[in-house]
């Protein structure tokens, strides 16, 4: 005062490394053990073509609606990459390659897909939160769980996914807030993928950077590139370490493209050019990050072709397994489990009305 | 006239609408260009622009708030909200305000806006996409609460939502959809709200019912017809709330019996209301217990499993031969 | 034992709680430093720091979220949402989650979280500060919703809540905070969530009730035993939902007569649900239709005629005299 | 890209042109014109003098609970003061000083505050919101009602008010977005008396002012001196002509302090200390104010306090109506009213059973 401008602390960067032709930016080069690498693009690969797969499965009938993921791959595994086992992980409903990292089969996504609730069965050893819907409502449950480790003394940290459309909900506000206010070990991952459904992110908010939004909040914010999963990794890296020692949370914007239709039950050409989609088709991740592991000598084309064949049988493997364990999962009478984790009388008696309607009914379509 | 489905049927009132009303204003996430997730609001951006039809960010109790202001302004606003399993984000902006502005400002401020809305199960939707929870807005004074049965009754409700002075909330069926076609007239039409239908006469019990459960308690009557040889009388609610009792009771006076039919949870839903009215106005009438049949008191099942979930014609049936049954 | 007000009861079992059970965390607006603006919270950050206490930031969904979060890690939260009247801000963090999270993760996450929340009127209280709306939770699958009626069963009940393994809305009517004092046992004392209490035998008339209104109730079966002769049985419900109807039931299948008292609107409310049960199971026991008293369907005004808006004892004896009269 | 800050085009500014002292910074000094000057510090004195009036007479029981707003005046008249009567003000709860500038009745403040509805009643000739209880809820109807204006190409502007408090709630964040995505003509005036009830703005949010939270939505903002008058109305005007001329909303911080409780249930002393309010009552804006109006000439203690005895009267007189007002006002069966357009059949039937107990309570009672 008495009328300056204000300067705010906290940083926005931009990042990227590995450029949209494949240029590395050495001096950025993150360091990453070769194992990692290679398991990198073994889950991108496979995150690929289980995509492409389901997307076929869905034509075909055998699945119902579902979100791919194609283009978003490095958003994903460059994030969640850095999570330790016991870390938690706090998905929106496009994460599958960040899912299957975390080592989700592919069995219960397909019976996911195909609207059985044992598809979001979790194994007790990971610490990853189902799917979630509803747009930009689960960050505000890494908060909490963020909270809860630090209160109980682990350096476990949360990291949550989102979209760009997302961050114009009231609960993605509350939860960086929160998140900040409280300094819990939070990473909170924005695929900007320009699209919410038909809304491009230019008509979503007026900011010119979805990460300066991390201002509001005294966090510090970062944009990368989010199909160059170096920059990806490295942003994340920082973040996790951050979150880890006790720093606070963090907001990556990754900015990255959805390459396909919101789901499949939706037909983007309402709302966007194919040239558009051209375009981003030339800064698909996949190929970059393979460009980088041939030039760094750690993948070869033979190599390459032996890794995929081998996905495709696992994805067949898991497809056949998943409609051979769907044939038994006919008998709906569970739907009562779990509402509660004693049954109350009204519900028992409603599970025997339906169990007495449907013996009856087993009964009348025998005599008829 | 023209065969309509539903959402043909909708899209006609809104822009016939919009064609007569400068006041009325679509909005909503996805409304405008990409015409809707289900097309209800398709073309209109073209024909009326987008001041007229507004496509927002991604966030249901501004899409709401908004509204509030713009109809407190004077416009109409009919916004959508994708599913009605996201309008809890706006709960709020409707009990603290939509229902309660003309009462806080004393007349001074209205809120003539409606909340389209799809609900309900049927059609193999995602987590969040198949719930029927009309109950929370019924019991939310201030609010009229709406749910049409078929293309042509859903489009002359619509019509009169949109002239309502006071916040309407109007459930879609998805499962309506697209499931079937009926002559909508090309002129105007505008059916009351508040004002429950006889669909069908009958002398020996009531089935009440409403939205998609209407087609499966209609089947029932027909087959209570053809194989029982029962006369049911069938009554269509269309306005949940405020309920409007006296079809029903004259009704339950005549048949003694009743069965309520929805698919909502069964314990504090809308069948209880509807027995309770019946219990306080119609008593020495009732044969036997009214019977409903409802969702359970659970979350609806993913899809696989949401046809042992919802309500269907068997088991009407079978509630309906219990209470004739009784004596 | 001491005699205390429900405000200092709720208190003892948090505190008490709190000691026993580290992952107990209490977290809201003002519930720290402050005590709460009802002190209901009073001395706990002293006792336990700001890590077992959290004054949070003034957003009620971020409250609901974070607690939930809390809970699928182990902890557990009880939060308190400063008026039930702005409870609707996070009624989608219940509706999409807290009340599912069990359910859509098979079992793997649960969420052991309490909401404590005051409701009601009659405290000469702003707008939204006054309301009743626990039909809305009661008519959520996969919540518990109980609401004491005095300092007792309040401390009683809370302590069950906090070892609930779901989540439980707890309501507390702002009348009864300081209206009068109990004996509350030092030691600890539970009371089962889910089970209503007869706390006055009779063979006449059944008058159900709960939270506040319990009140004039047990005043009314006084009023009725003093100047008609009329033994009332009453219940305190204690635990809305999941509605064990078994006690209602024996007890009007006993008298043939039932009043269903309560201060939320009318429509569509709880009354409604306890009536339809009662029809469904004791039906043939019924002497007269079953009367409800209750709030009207419409805001409850401000402070200055809340009153008239409030059940009373005249309101309750008025009807269960019609009830006595019908035959 | 590779790493760098990210710039930000819009501006957040800090502005200050009459000091504590009262040492005024004459380059900035807006140009008002003496007699809105005047009007100024006649609704400034009116208010603190209503406001003491009303802690006196809640002290007595004579009304309920309220809200004071001793030490905000200037923030809520150096912004009120550029509308005009069709633009719209849309207040939370404690803008009575704003609101008396528009023309609200004394009397029916203290009607509203004797839980009367009547005293929400709003004239036709005000486009003024009544009292939102729900902090950060109403926001969002100023952008609806600017929406409205430019629509109906009028270049009415609506001003909303809220506290720091209620830039925690999602519904800020939602609010702020929709009126830069769709340019709205709005002020957001956010009068950050460092007090959310017991919560500091410390505990409230962890960034460093509340202005620059307009960054999250590429919106400018800007932090004033919210006890001086000046500053606040130079930061107002500005924002206002933005409005007006259809360059979109602006977030206005106001830094002021709540100098008494809460509301009358309060108890300050539990959360802040005795000195934290002297250092504030240092700052009071009222004496400020004066000060300047007496170094410029245009107020002598003379004529204040001649001003000051008209307000007690104004004051003494509102009372005395407000009272006789609600003597007749015990009828309580227009509650029904205003709940719809037209009556529907069920709420008829409960109006008269309200009206028959009404009337058989009358009856026993002379009876009794
Ligand atoms: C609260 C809520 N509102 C609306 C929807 C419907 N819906 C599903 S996804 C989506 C767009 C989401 O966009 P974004 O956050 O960018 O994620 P993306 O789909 O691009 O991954 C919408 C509107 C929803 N699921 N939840
Ligand atoms: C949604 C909501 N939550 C909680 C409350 C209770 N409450 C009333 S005022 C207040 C604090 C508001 O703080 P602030 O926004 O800074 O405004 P101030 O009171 O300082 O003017 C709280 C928590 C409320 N009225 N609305
Ligand atoms: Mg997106
Ligand atoms: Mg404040």
């Amino acid at each position: 005062m008495p009328r300056k401008k204000i300067t705010i602390s906290e940083k926005v960067e931009a990042l990227s490394i590995l450029d949209e032709k494949g240029r590395l930016d050495e001096k950025l080069e993150p360091d990453i053990a070769e194992d990692v690498l290679f398991q990198l693009h073994r889950t991108m690969l496979l995150a690929r073509k289980f995509d492409e797969r389901l997307l076929s499965l869905q034509r075909q009938g055998r699945i119902g609606t579902f979100a791919p993921i194609k283009g978003q791959e490095a958003a994903q595994l460059g994030t969640i990459a850095h999570l330790r086992p016991g870390d938690w992980m706090v998905p929106a409903f496009r994460e599958t390659a960040a899912e299957l990292w975390r080592g989700r089969s592919l069995e219960s996504v397909i019976i996911y897909n195909n609207g059985f609730n044992e598809g979001v069965a979790i194994p007790d050893d990971r610490n990853d939160f189902p799917i979630s819907v509803p747009v930009g409502s689960q960050m505000i449950h890494a908060v909490g769980l963020g909270w809860a480790a630090k209160y109980r003394q682990k350096d476990d940290v949360a990291m949550t996914y989102f979209g760009d459309g997302a961050t114009s909900q009231g609960d993605f506000h509350e939860a960086l807030n929160f998140a900040a206010v409280f300094q819990t070990p939070v990473i909170f991952v924005c695929q900007n993928n320009q699209w919410a459904i038909s809304i491009p992110v230019s008509q979503q908010t007026r900011s010119k950077t979805l990460a300066q939004k991390a201002l509001a909040y005294g966090m510090p914010g970062i944009q990368v590139d989010g199909n160059d999963i170096l920059a990806v990794y490295a942003a994340a890296q920082e973040a996790v370490q951050r979150a880890r020692s006790g720093d606070g949370p963090t907001l990556i914007e990754c900015v990255t493209y959805r390459l396909l239709m919101h789901t499949t039950a939706d037909d983007p050409k309402r709302y966007r050019t194919d040239e558009e989609v051209e375009q981003w088709n030339q800064r698909d991740p996949l190929p970059r990050f393979e460009k980088y592991l041939i030039d760094k000598g750690l993948l070869t084309e033979e190599k390459r072709n032996a890794v995929e064949s081998e996905i495709l049988e696992e994805i067949q493997t898991a497809i056949d397994r998943a409609e051979k364990q769907m044939e038994a999962m006919g008998d709906p009478i569970d739907m009562f489990d779990n509402t509660f984790a004693e049954m109350p009388s009204s519900l028992k008696e409603q599970k025997e009305e339906l169990t007495h309607a449907l013996s009856e009914s087993a009964e009348e379509g025998k005599d008829g | 006239m023209a065969k309509m489905t539903m959402v043909q049927a909708l899209n006609l009132a809104l822009q016939q609408e919009m064609e007569k009303d400068d006041r009325v204003i679509v909005l909503g996430e996805d409304v405008g260009v990409d015409g809707g997730v289900f097309r209800v609001t398709d073309g209109l951006i073209k024909q009326f622009g987008d001041q007229r039809v507004l496509d927002t960010p991604l966030a249901e109790s501004a899409i709401v708030g908004m509204s509030i202001g713009m109809a407190a302004y004077g416009l109409r606003p009919v916004c959508e909200i994708q599913f009605s399993g996201f309008s809890y984000q706006n709960f709020h902006q409707i009990e603290n305000h939509a229902a309660r502005l003309r009462w806080r400002s004393r007349g001074r401020f209205t809120v003539p806006m409606v909340l389209r809305t799809p609900y309900g199960g049927g059609v193999r939707a995602l987590e969040h996409h198949s719930e029927s929870r009309e109950a929370y807005w019924a019991h939310t004074p201030g609010l009229k609460m709406v749910i049409p049965s078929g293309p042509r009754n859903a489009r002359a409700l619509l019509v009169s939502a949109m002239r309502d002075p006071d916040p309407v909330i109007f459930y879609e069926s998805k499962a309506l959809y697209r499931a079937f076609r009926e002559e909508v007239p090309e002129a105007e039409e505008a059916l009351p709200i508040g004002e429950p239908q006889r669909v069908r006469e009958g002398e020996d019990l009531t089935l009440i019912s409403y939205g998609a459960m209407m087609r499966p308690t209609l089947e029932a009557a027909q087959q209570l017809q053809d194989t029982d040889g029962i006369a049911a009388e069938v009554i269509d609610l269309l306005t949940i709330s405020p309920l409007a009792e006296k079809i029903l009771i004259q009704s339950v006076k005549k048949t003694g019996r009743a069965v309520v039919i929805h698919e909502a949870p069964r314990s504090f839903g809308p069948a209880a209301e509807i027995m309770s009215r019946l219990m306080e106005k119609a008593f020495y009438y009732l044969e036997a217990p009214i019977e409903r049949v409802t969702g359970y008191d659970i979350v609806i099942p993913l899809f696989n499993r949401e046809k042992a979930y919802l309500p269907n014609t068997e088991r009407i049936l079978r509630a309906a031969r219990k209470v004739l049954a009784a004596s």
